[in-house]
C-alpha cells in the first residue's frame, strides 16, 4: 500500500474490465458502465502518480482526477439523454440494432 | 549534270506525281489531269535515264551514301550505286513505264478511277526505280516491298470483282513469304557483317572475300535465303501461283509490273547478289530456274485465257533468267531480262489492245456502256470461268481487223520464240543456252546436263504455245462472229507504244539491245568462291573450299585456271565455250522449227486435233490444266492449316487462357468469401451473372467492414493497436 | 518546372472543366481541347529544346515530397521518356477530337477523367522517383477504370473490372518490388538506384535479389505490355472502351509497360535481365521466347477474330512482341528498334483504333464480315486505312517497318532460331490485315451501306497528323531516333 | 498483522471483484449496484492515497450522481429491472482476446517501466485547501472554468436531446 505497483495493477484491471465491457456488452447502459470503469481506472492512476511520483506538495494529479470526474458526470448525462432519445425512437437500446450507420 | 542530280530527278518525278494525287484526294478533290502529270513525270525520268546512260561512265561506278540510322556499332546507311546494271535497268524501267503510261491513256479511258490508276503507276515507277538504284540490301528490300504494295493495289484496282480482290491478296501474301526468307537472309548477313551495305570498303561484298573456308555453308544458306525473295517476286516455283492470278489487274499493269519490271526485279536481285553466290547456292538457283521454266511452259500450252498464257510464259522466261544467273552467266541473265522486258511488255500491251477491242465490241454489241469497268459481269456465251474478252476460243482471224496489233505481236512472238538473228529474243536465249551448256560441260558432271535439256525443251514449248496464241487469235476464221464484227483497231495512243516496243525487239535498229554491246557494257562481277579471284594462287585453300562445296578439287583447279584464261583472252576464245556455242546455234534452229512447226500443225493447218491429243494423254493434260495442283495444295494444306490453327489459337485464348484467368478470379473470390464467411455468413449473392458477382463481391467485401456496429470498430481499432504495439515492440 | 507545367496543366484543366456549368458541354469540350493542346505545344518546345547529344537526364527537377520516407518529387526526362512524352502529348488532343461527338452522357465527367488520365501518363514518363513513378502508374488506372466502365460498350463493367484487377495485381507485385528495392537501396531516387545497382558489392547489386526484384517488376509491367499469358484483359478492354480510350490504351498505356521494362528492369536490374536474356542456361531465352510467343500467338489470334477492334487489339499484342524481342537482344540495333517500335506502335495503333471508330460510328457494329465493298463508297477512308494497315503489317517506307526490322536484326544476333521463327509473324500479320482489308473494303459494296457518309473533316484532322508521322518516320527514322539514340547507348554501355 | 494493509487489500479486492461482477452479470440492475460497490471502494483507495477531497468527490459525484443517473436510465428505458443481457460468442471471444492482450501489455509496461518513485512520502494533512488554492490561484483556473462550461453544455445538451419533440406534441 505504500508502493505504486498495487495501485497500477488495480487500475489496469479496472481498465481492462471496462474495455471488455465496452467490447462485449450489447446494452448501451452496460457499455456506459464499462466506460465509467475505464474513467475510474484513469483517475486512480492519476491519484496514485500524484502520491508516489510527483513531489509531495504537487497535487496536480489529484486535480486532473477531479476534472476527470467532472467530465465523467457530463458524459454520463449526455449519454443517458442520448439513450433515452434512441429508446424513444427505436424502442431498443442494443447498439447492434441501431445500425443506421450501416453502409 | 551529275549523277546525283539525275538520280534525284528520276526518283522524285514519279513520287511527286503520286503525291499530287494523294494530297488532292485527301482534300476531297479529284485530280483531273493525273494522266498527263504521271506520264510527263515518267517521260522526264526517261530522259534523265537516257542522259545518264549516255553520259555516265559505267567503268567507274558512282556510289554515294548517307547515314540513315545514327547507330554506332552497326551500319545503316542509304545510298545509291550507279554502274552499268543500274543504267540498263533504269533505262528499261523508264522506257516500259513511259510506254505503258501512254498506252493506259487509251486503255483506261472512261474508267471511274482513271486518275487513281495513273497515281498508282507513278508510285510503282518510283518504287521500282528506288529498288534499282539502291546500294544496300535494306534499300532494295524497301523498294522490293513497295513494288509489292503497288502490285497489290493495281491487281486489286477493280476490287469490286471478287477474283481481283482475291488475286491481290494472294499476290501480296505469296511474295511476302519469299520476302520473309529474304529478310532472314538479310539478318544472317547483318549478324555477320554488321552492315547491309553491299558496296564500298565496309560493304558485304568486300567482307565476303575475306571469309574463311568454314563459312562456305553459311554463305550458301544466306545466298539461298536472299534468293527466296526473288523466288517470291519473280514467281519461281514453288511461289509462282500468284502471277497468273495477278492477271485480274488491268492489262497495262500486267505489262508493266507482271511482265517487264517488278517480276524481273527478282532476277535483278539475284544478279546484284552475284558476288555472294557460292557454287551450292548457284546450283539451287539454276535448278529452281530450270524447273520453273519447264513447268510454267507446260502449263501455258493448255491455257485459253490470252493473259494467262502470257503470264505463264513470263514465269517460264523468268525461270530462264534465273537459270542463267545460277549457271554463272550474269550477262546472259541480265541481257534476257532486258530483251524480255520489251517483247513481253509488247505482248501484254498487244493482248491488251485485243481485249480492249473486244470489250468495246462487247459493249457496242450489248449496248451496255455506262459501266466501263464491270468486265465480265454479263457473259453472252460460255465462259469457262474466263473473262470472255480474254478467251482465245472466242477470237480468231483478227489479223484482218487489227493489222497493227497483229504485226507488232507477231514480232514479239518471233522474238520470244527465239527466231534466229533478226530478233532480240534469239540473242538472249541463245546466250543463256550457251552458258548453261558451257557450265554443264565444265562441271564434268553428267546430271547437270539436265539443266540444259530443260532449257532447250522449254524453248521448244515456248515457241509452240506462243504460236498457238498467235494462230488462235489472229488466224483462222472468227469464232465469234458477233463480237468480231464490232472489233476495230485500237486508237493511236495505244498502237504507238506497240510500234516502239516492236522496234525495240529488233536488235538491228538499235545498239542497246545488242548482245555484243551488252556484253561489253555489263561486266560480270567477281564471285569470290566460284570465280576465285583473290585466292587463285592459293590453291590449297581453294581446294578446301571446293571440297566443302561438294565439288571436285579438279574442277576447282580448272575453274581457277579458266578464270585466268578469261582474263587473258576473253570469254569467246575459251575452247569449251566455243564448243558450247557451236552446239547451240544449230540447235536454236531446230528448236524454233520444231516449236513453230508443231504449233502450225495443230492450230494453223489443223492436221492434228488438239482435243484428240489431249484426250489421249488425259492424265498429263489434267496435270497441266490444273497447274500441277499447286493452288489446290496451298489452299488445301497451307492456307487451311493456318486458318485452322488461328481458329484454334483464338479459341484457346478465349477459352483456356481467359478461362484460367476467370477461374482464378472465381477461386480467389470463393476462397475469400469463405474466409470471411464465418464472421458473417449471411452474405448471399443471388446474382446470375458472375460478372456482376465480382463487382458485388468487391463492394460487398468493403461493405461488410461497414456494419454500423461501433463495437466492431472499436474491437478492430484496439486489436490493430495491440498488433501495432506488438510489432513496434519487436523492432 | 517545365515538365511540372506539362504534368499539371491537364490537372488544372480537370478542375476548370469540373467547375464549368453542367449544360455547357460544347464549351467543356473546347476547354479540354485547349488544355490538351497546351502540353502539345510544350511538347513541341521540348522537341526543339531537347539536347540530342546528351544521354543523361534533362529538365531535371528535384524537391522533397514526403520527408519521412525520403520520397522526392523528382522529374526529368531522358531520350526514351521524351519520345513517349511527345507521343502522349500528341495523342491527347487527338483523342479529345475523336470523342467530340460520340460521347453523349456525362461529357464533363468524361473530359475531366480524361485530363486526369493525361496527367497520370505524362507524370509517369517524367517520374524519376520510384514512389512517384508508382503513384503515377496507379493514377492512370483509376480514370481508365471509369472511362471504360461508364462510357464503354455492352460488357463494359466486366472489361473494366478485368482491366482494373489485372493491372492492380501487377501493380501490387511491383509495389512489393519497389519496397524491396527501397529497403536495399535506401532511396527511391531512380538515377541513384541505377548507379547503386551497378556498384559491385552493394546489396542492390546482389544477383539473387536482382532476379527476384526483376520478377516483381516484370510481372507488373508484363500485365501492362501485355505479355502472354497476361494479355487477356486487352482484347476485352479494347472492345468495350470508347474509341478515344482505346487509342490511349493502345497508344500510351501499353508503352508504360515497356517503358517500365526499359527504365527499371533493364537499367536498374541488369543482373536479373542478364539471367533471362543471355541466351544460356535454362532461363536464358525466357525473355525472347515471350517476345516470340507474343508475336506468333498474337498474330494467329488476330487472324481468327471476327470483330474489327478485337483484331486490332490482338495485332497490338503481336507488335509489342517485337518490342520484347528487341529488348531481349540488348544490343544497339535491338534496343533502338524496340524503342522505335514502341513509338511507332503508339502512332499506328492509334490510327487503327481511330479508323475502327470511324466505321463503328457509322455502322454501329464492328463485325468484319458485316461490311464489304466500302472502298468504292469511302475512297479517302479506304486510302487512310490502307496506309495504316500497311504501316502496321510492316511495309517498308512506313514507320512500322523500321522498328520491326531493327528489333529483328538486333535479336537475330542473340537468338537466331527464335528470331527466324518470329518472322512467321510478319507473314501472318500481312495475312490478317489484307484479309480484313478485303472483307471490309474490297468486293461488291454491301447494299446496306450504299449511303454511308465519307469520313468527315474532324476525323481526317485526327488521322492526318498520325499518318504524316507514320510516313515521315518510315522514310527518315532518325527524326525520332536521334532523340533516344544517346540514351540507348548509355543503357547498353555497361553491357560491353 | 497491521490493519492498514489489510483494509487496503480488502478495498482492492472489493474494487476488482465488484468490477468483475459489473462486467459479467446478466442482470443490469445487479450490475449497476455492483458498480456502486466499485465506486465506493475506489473512494477508499483514494483515501489510502491521501486524497481526501478526491475521495469525497468520488462518493458525491459518482455514487450520488452518476450511478443514480444510470439507474434512472435503466428503469426508464426498459421498464423492467431484470433485463437480461445477451452475449455473443464471437464478440466475447474476440473482445476477451483483445482485452487479455491489452492487459498483458499493460502489466508488462508496469513491470518494466522504471517508475520514478519518490524516496520520501510526505504526509499531507488534508488536501482540500491545497486543491482550492491550486484551482483558483494557479494555472488550473482556466481549465476549471472550461470544465464548468462543459458541464453547462452537457446539461443543456442532455435536456435538449432527451425532451420530446415539441412538434410531435402539437
Amino acid at each position: 500500500m505504500n508502493d505504486l505497483t498495487p495501485y497500477l495493477v488495480i487500475s489496469t484491471t479496472l481498465f481492462c474490465l471496462g474495455i471488455f465491457a465496452v467490447l462485449t456488452r450489447r446494452n448501451a447502459i452496460s457499455i456506459l458502465m464499462g466506460i465509467e470503469l475505464i474513467l475510474n481506472a484513469c483517475n486512480l492512476n492519476f491519484a496514485a502518480f500524484s502520491r508516489f511520483v510527483t513531489p509531495p506538495d504537487d497535487i496536480s494529479g489529484q486535480i486532473i482526477s477531479i476534472f476527470g470526474i467532472v467530465l465523467a458526470a457530463a458524459e454520463a448525462a449526455v449519454f443517458l439523454a442520448i439513450i433515452l432519445a434512441i429508446y424513444r425512437e427505436f424502442s431498443t437500446i442494443s447498439p447492434d440494432e441501431t445500425d443506421t450507420l450501416k453502409g | 549534270m551529275s549523277v546525283v542530280v539525275l538520280f534525284s530527278i528520276i526518283l522524285l518525278c514519279p513520287l511527286a506525281a503520286f503525291s499530287v494525287f494523294s494530297l488532292l484526294s485527301l482534300a476531297g478533290r479529284n485530280s483531273p489531269r493525273q494522266d498527263l502529270i504521271s506520264t510527263a513525270a515518267m517521260l522526264i525520268a526517261f530522259v534523265c535515264s537516257l542522259l545518264l546512260f549516255v553520259t555516265a561512265n559505267p567503268e567507274n561506278p558512282d556510289h554515294q551514301t548517307l547515314t540513315w540510322l545514327p547507330l554506332e556499332s552497326v551500319d545503316f546507311s542509304m545510298g545509291f550505286y550507279f554502274d552499268s546494271v543500274t543504267a540498263v535497268m533504269l533505262l528499261v524501267v523508264t522506257i516500259v513505264s513511259s510506254l505503258v503510261h501512254i498506252f493506259s491513256i487509251g486503255y483506261m479511258h472512261g474508267d471511274p478511277r482513271y486518275p487513281r490508276f495513273f497515281a498508282f503507276l507513278s508510285l510503282f515507277s518510283f518504287s521500282m526505280l528506288f529498288l534499282v538504284v539502291s546500294d544496300n540490301l535494306l534499300g532494295i528490300y524497301i523498294g522490293w516491298e513497295l513494288v509489292g504494295l503497288c502490285s497489290y493495289l493495281l491487281i486489286g484496282f477493280w476490287f469490286e470483282k471478287k477474283s481481283a480482290a482475291d488475286a491481290c491478296k494472294k499476290a501480296f501474301l505469296t511474295t511476302r513469304v519469299g520476302d520473309v526468307g529474304m529478310f532472314i537472309g538479310m539478318m544472317m548477313l547483318f549478324a555477320k557483317f554488321q552492315t547491309l551495305a553491299l558496296y564500298g570498303e565496309d560493304g558485304i561484298f568486300a567482307a565476303v572475300s575475306d571469309l574463311g573456308a568454314g563459312d562456305l555453308t553459311w554463305l550458301s544458306i544466306a545466298g539461298v535465303l536472299i534468293f527466296c525473295g526473288a523466288v517470291g517476286k519473280s514467281a519461281q516455283v514453288p511461289l509462282h501461283t500468284w502471277l497468273p492470278d495477278a492477271m485480274e489487274g488491268p492489262t497495262p499493269v500486267s505489262a508493266l509490273i507482271h511482265a517487264a519490271t517488278m517480276v524481273a526485279a527478282g532476277v535483278y536481285l539475284a544478279a546484284r547478289m552475284f558476288p555472294l553466290l557460292t557454287p551450292d547456292s548457284s546450283l539451287v538457283i539454276a535448278y529452281i530456274g530450270g524447273i520453273t521454266a519447264l513447268i510454267a511452259a507446260t502449263i501455258a500450252i493448255v491455257r485459253f485465257d490470252i493473259k494467262r498464257v502470257l503470264a505463264y510464259s513470263t514465269i517460264s522466261q523468268l525461270g530462264y533468267m534465273m537459270l542463267a544467273i545460277g549457271a554463272g552467266s550474269y550477262v546472259a541473265g541480265l541481257f534476257h531480262l532486258t530483251t524480255h522486258a520489251f517483247f513481253k511488255a509488247l505482248l501484254f500491251l498487244g493482248s491488251g489492245s485485243v481485249i480492249h477491242a473486244f470489250h468495246a465490241s462487247h459493249q457496242a454489241h450489248s449496248h451496255h456502256d455506262e459501266n466501263g469497268h464491270s468486265r465480265g459481269s454479263e457473259a453472252p456465251f460460255a465462259s469457262f470461268g474466263i473473262d470472255p474478252a480474254q478467251d482465245m476460243r472466242h477470237m480468231g482471224g483478227l489479223r484482218r481487223k487489227m493489222p497493227l496489233t497483229f504485226v507488232t505481236m507477231l514480232i514479239a512472238t518471233l522474238s520470244i520464240s527465239g527466231v534466229p538473228f533478226l530478233f532480240s529474243g534469239f540473242w538472249s536465249k541463245d546466250a543463256i543456252l550457251v552458258e548453261v551448256l558451257y557450265r554443264a560441260m565444265s562441271w564434268h558432271s553428267v546430271h547437270h546436263y539436265i539443266l540444259f535439256c530443260t532449257a532447250a525443251l522449254a524453248a521448244v514449248i515456248t515457241a509452240f504455245y506462243m504460236f498457238r496464241l498467235i494462230f488462235m487469235t489472229f488466224f483462222g476464221e472468227p469464232r465469234n462472229r458477233e463480237m468480231y464484227d464490232h472489233v476495230h483497231e485500237s486508237p493511236k495512243v495505244m498502237t504507238v507504244p506497240l510500234i516502239i516496243l516492236a522496234v525495240l525487239s529488233f536488235p538491228i535498229f538499235n545498239t542497246i539491245v545488242n548482245k555484243g554491246f551488252f556484253e561489253n557494257y555489263v561486266k560480270t562481277p567477281e564471285q569470290p568462291h566460284v570465280g576465285s579471284p583473290k585466292h587463285a594462287h592459293d590453291s590449297q585453300s581453294q581446294g578446301v573450299l571446293y571440297a566443302q562445296a561438294g565439288l571436285s578439287v579438279a574442277y576447282a583447279a580448272e575453274d581457277a585456271h579458266q578464270h585466268h584464261d578469261d582474263h587473258a583472252a576473253g570469254e569467246h576464245h575459251n575452247p569449251i565455250h566455243d564448243k558450247a556455242h557451236n552446239i547451240v546455234i544449230p540447235l536454236s534452229f531446230v528448236i524454233v522449227i520444231l516449236g513453230i512447226g508443231l504449233s502450225a500443225l495443230f492450230y494453223y493447218w489443223k492436221k492434228i486435233s488438239a482435243e484428240a491429243v489431249a484426250a489421249k494423254f488425259r492424265p498429263i493434260y489434267n496435270l497441266f490444266w490444273n497447274k500441277y495442283y499447286f493452288d489446290e495444295f496451298y489452299n488445301g494444306a497451307i492456307v487451311a492449316f493456318t486458318v485452322a490453327s488461328s481458329r484454334l489459337f483464338g479459341l484457346f485464348d478465349l477459352r483456356v487462357i481467359d478461362g484460367i484467368v476467370n477461374g482464378i478470379g472465381f477461386t480467389v473470390r470463393e476462397l475469400f468469401s469463405r474466409l470471411i464467411g464465418w464472421v458473417d455468413n449471411t452474405f448471399v449473392d443471388g446474382l446470375v451473372n458472375w460478372v456482376a458477382q465480382i463487382t458485388l463481391s468487391v463492394g460487398g467485401r468493403i461493405r461488410r467492414v461497414q456494419t454500423g456496429m461501433i463495437q466492431n470498430y472499436l474491437l478492430i481499432i484496439l486489436g490493430g493497436l495491440v498488433l501495432l504495439i506488438l510489432i513496434f515492440r519487436s523492432l | 518546372m517545365f515538365l511540372s507545367l506539362m504534368i499539371f496543366i491537364p490537372l488544372l484543366g480537370m478542375v476548370v472543366v469540373l467547375l464549368l456549368p453542367r449544360d455547357q458541354e460544347e464549351l467543356a469540350r473546347r476547354v479540354t481541347l485547349g488544355f490538351t493542346l497546351i502540353p502539345l505545344l510544350l511538347a513541341v518546345v521540348l522537341f526543339m529544346q531537347y539536347d540530342r547529344s546528351a544521354s543523361d537526364l534533362q529538365f531535371d527537377f528535384d524537391t522533397v515530397w514526403i520527408k519521412a520516407f525520403d520520397i522526392h518529387y523528382h522529374i526529368g526526362i531522358n531520350g526514351i521518356s521524351v519520345t513517349l512524352l511527345l507521343l502522349t502529348a500528341l495523342l491527347g488532343p487527338i483523342c479529345v477530337l475523336a470523342s467530340w461527338r460520340n460521347i453523349e452522357k456525362g461529357v464533363k465527367a468524361y473530359l475531366a477523367l480524361f485530363l486526369l488520365l493525361e496527367t497520370g501518363m505524362i507524370g509517369f514518363f517524367c517520374a524519376q522517383d520510384l514512389f512517384l513513378f508508382y503513384v503515377f502508374f496507379e493514377v492512370t488506372l483509376l480514370p481508365m477504370y471509369f472511362l471504360i466502365g461508364i462510357w464503354g460498350g455492352p460488357r463494359r463493367e466486366y472489361a473494366a473490372i478485368k482491366f482494373f484487377l489485372y493491372t492492380l495485381f501487377g501493380g501490387v507485385l511491383m509495389l512489393i518490388a519497389i519496397i524491396a528495392v527501397y529497403i536495399k537501396g535506401g532511396t527511391f531516387d531512380i538515377p541513384t538506384l541505377i548507379d547503386l545497382a551497378s556498384r559491385e558489392g552493394h546489396p542492390l547489386a546482389d544477383r539473387t535479389f536482382q532476379i527476384w526484384a526483376f520478377l516483381g517488376f516484370f510481372i507488373g509491367f508484363a500485365v501492362k505490355v501485355p505479355i502472354f499469358p497476361f494479355h487477356t484483359w486487352l482484347p476485352d478492354a479494347h472492345v468495350e472502351a470508347p474509341t478515344a480510350i482505346s487509342v490511349i490504351l493502345a497508344g500510351i498505356l501499353l508503352k508504360m509497360g515497356t517503358y517500365g521494362l526499359v527504365l527499371i528492369n533493364f537499367a536498374m536490374l541488369p543482373k536479373g535481365m542478364e539471367l533471362f536474356c543471355n541466351g544460356e542456361g535454362r532461363w536464358g531465352n525466357a525473355f525472347a521466347v515471350l517476345g516470340f510467343v507474343n508475336i506468333v500467338y498474337g498474330s494467329l489470334c488476330a487472324l481468327a477474330q471476327k470483330d474489327f477492334k478485337k483484331l486490332v487489339a490482338y495485332s497490338s499484342i503481336a507488335h509489342m512482341g517485337f518490342v520484347i524481342l528487341g529488348l531481349a537482344a540488348r544490343n544497339e540495333s535491338g534496343m533502338n528498334g524496340a524503342i522505335l517500335q514502341m513509338f511507332n506502335h503508339g502512332v499506328i495503333s492509334a490510327m487503327l483504333f481511330l479508323l475502327v471508330g470511324v466505321v463503328y460510328d457509322r455502322a454501329h457494329h464492328r463485325e468484319i464480315g458485316g461490311f464489304g465493298g466500302l472502298g468504292s463508297r469511302m475512297p479517302i477512308y479506304t486510302g487512310i486505312t490502307t496506309v495504316a494497315f500497311m504501316a502496321s503489317l510492316g511495309l517498308p517506307g512506313l514507320s512500322g517497318f523500321v522498328g520491326e526490322a531493327l528489333s529483328l536484326l538486333g535479336a537475330y544476333d542473340k537468338f537466331p532460331k527464335l528470331t527466324i521463327l518470329s518472322t512467321i509473324g510478319i507473314v501472318i500479320g500481312a495475312a490478317y490485315f489484307l484479309w480484313t482489308l478485303q472483307r471490309v473494303f474490297l468486293g461488291q459494296l454491301n447494299p446496306k451501306y450504299a449511303d454511308m457518309p465519307e469520313i468527315n473533316r474532324r476525323e481526317i484532322v485526327t488521322l492526318v497528323p498520325l499518318g504524316i508521322l507514320t510516313i515521315v518516320l518510315g522514310i527518315w527514322p532518325s527524326f525520332a531516333m536521334d532523340m533516344f539514340n544517346e540514351a540507348v547507348k548509355g543503357l547498353i554501355a555497361p553491357l560491353g | 498483522m497491521e490493519l492498514k494493509p489489510l483494509v487496503f487489500y480488502v478495498f482492492a479486492l472489493l474494487t476488482i471483484g465488484s468490477a468483475v461482477i459489473v462486467v459479467t452479470v446478466r442482470n443490469i440492475v445487479h450490475a449497476a449496484f455492483s458498480l456502486m460497490v466499485t465506486l465506493f471502494s475506489i473512494a477508499g483507495l483514494y483515501v489510502f492515497l491521501q486524497a481526501d477531497f478526491l475521495a469525497a468527490t468520488q462518493v458525491i459525484v459518482y455514487v450520488g450522481g452518476i450511478l443514480v443517473l444510470i439507474l434512472f436510465g435503466v428503469m426508464m428505458t426498459s421498464g423492467r429491472l431484470d433485463m437480461k443481457l445477451k452475449m455473443e460468442r464471437g464478440q466475447l471471444f474476440w473482445g476477451g482476446l483483445v482485452t487479455i492482450l491489452i492487459f498483458a501489455l499493460l502489466l508488462g509496461v508496469i513491470r518494466r517501466t522504471p517508475w520514478n518513485v519518490q524516496e520520501e512520502l510526505g504526509t499531507v494533512e488534508g488536501t482540500t485547501a491545497q486543491i482550492g488554492k491550486a484551482i483558483l490561484q494557479s494555472e488550473f483556473l482556466l481549465p476549471f472554468e472550461v470544465a464548468s462550461v462543459i458541464l453547462l453544455i452537457a446539461l443543456i445538451g442532455a435536456v435538449l436531446i432527451s425532451r420530446k419533440e415539441v412538434r410531435e406534441d402539437e
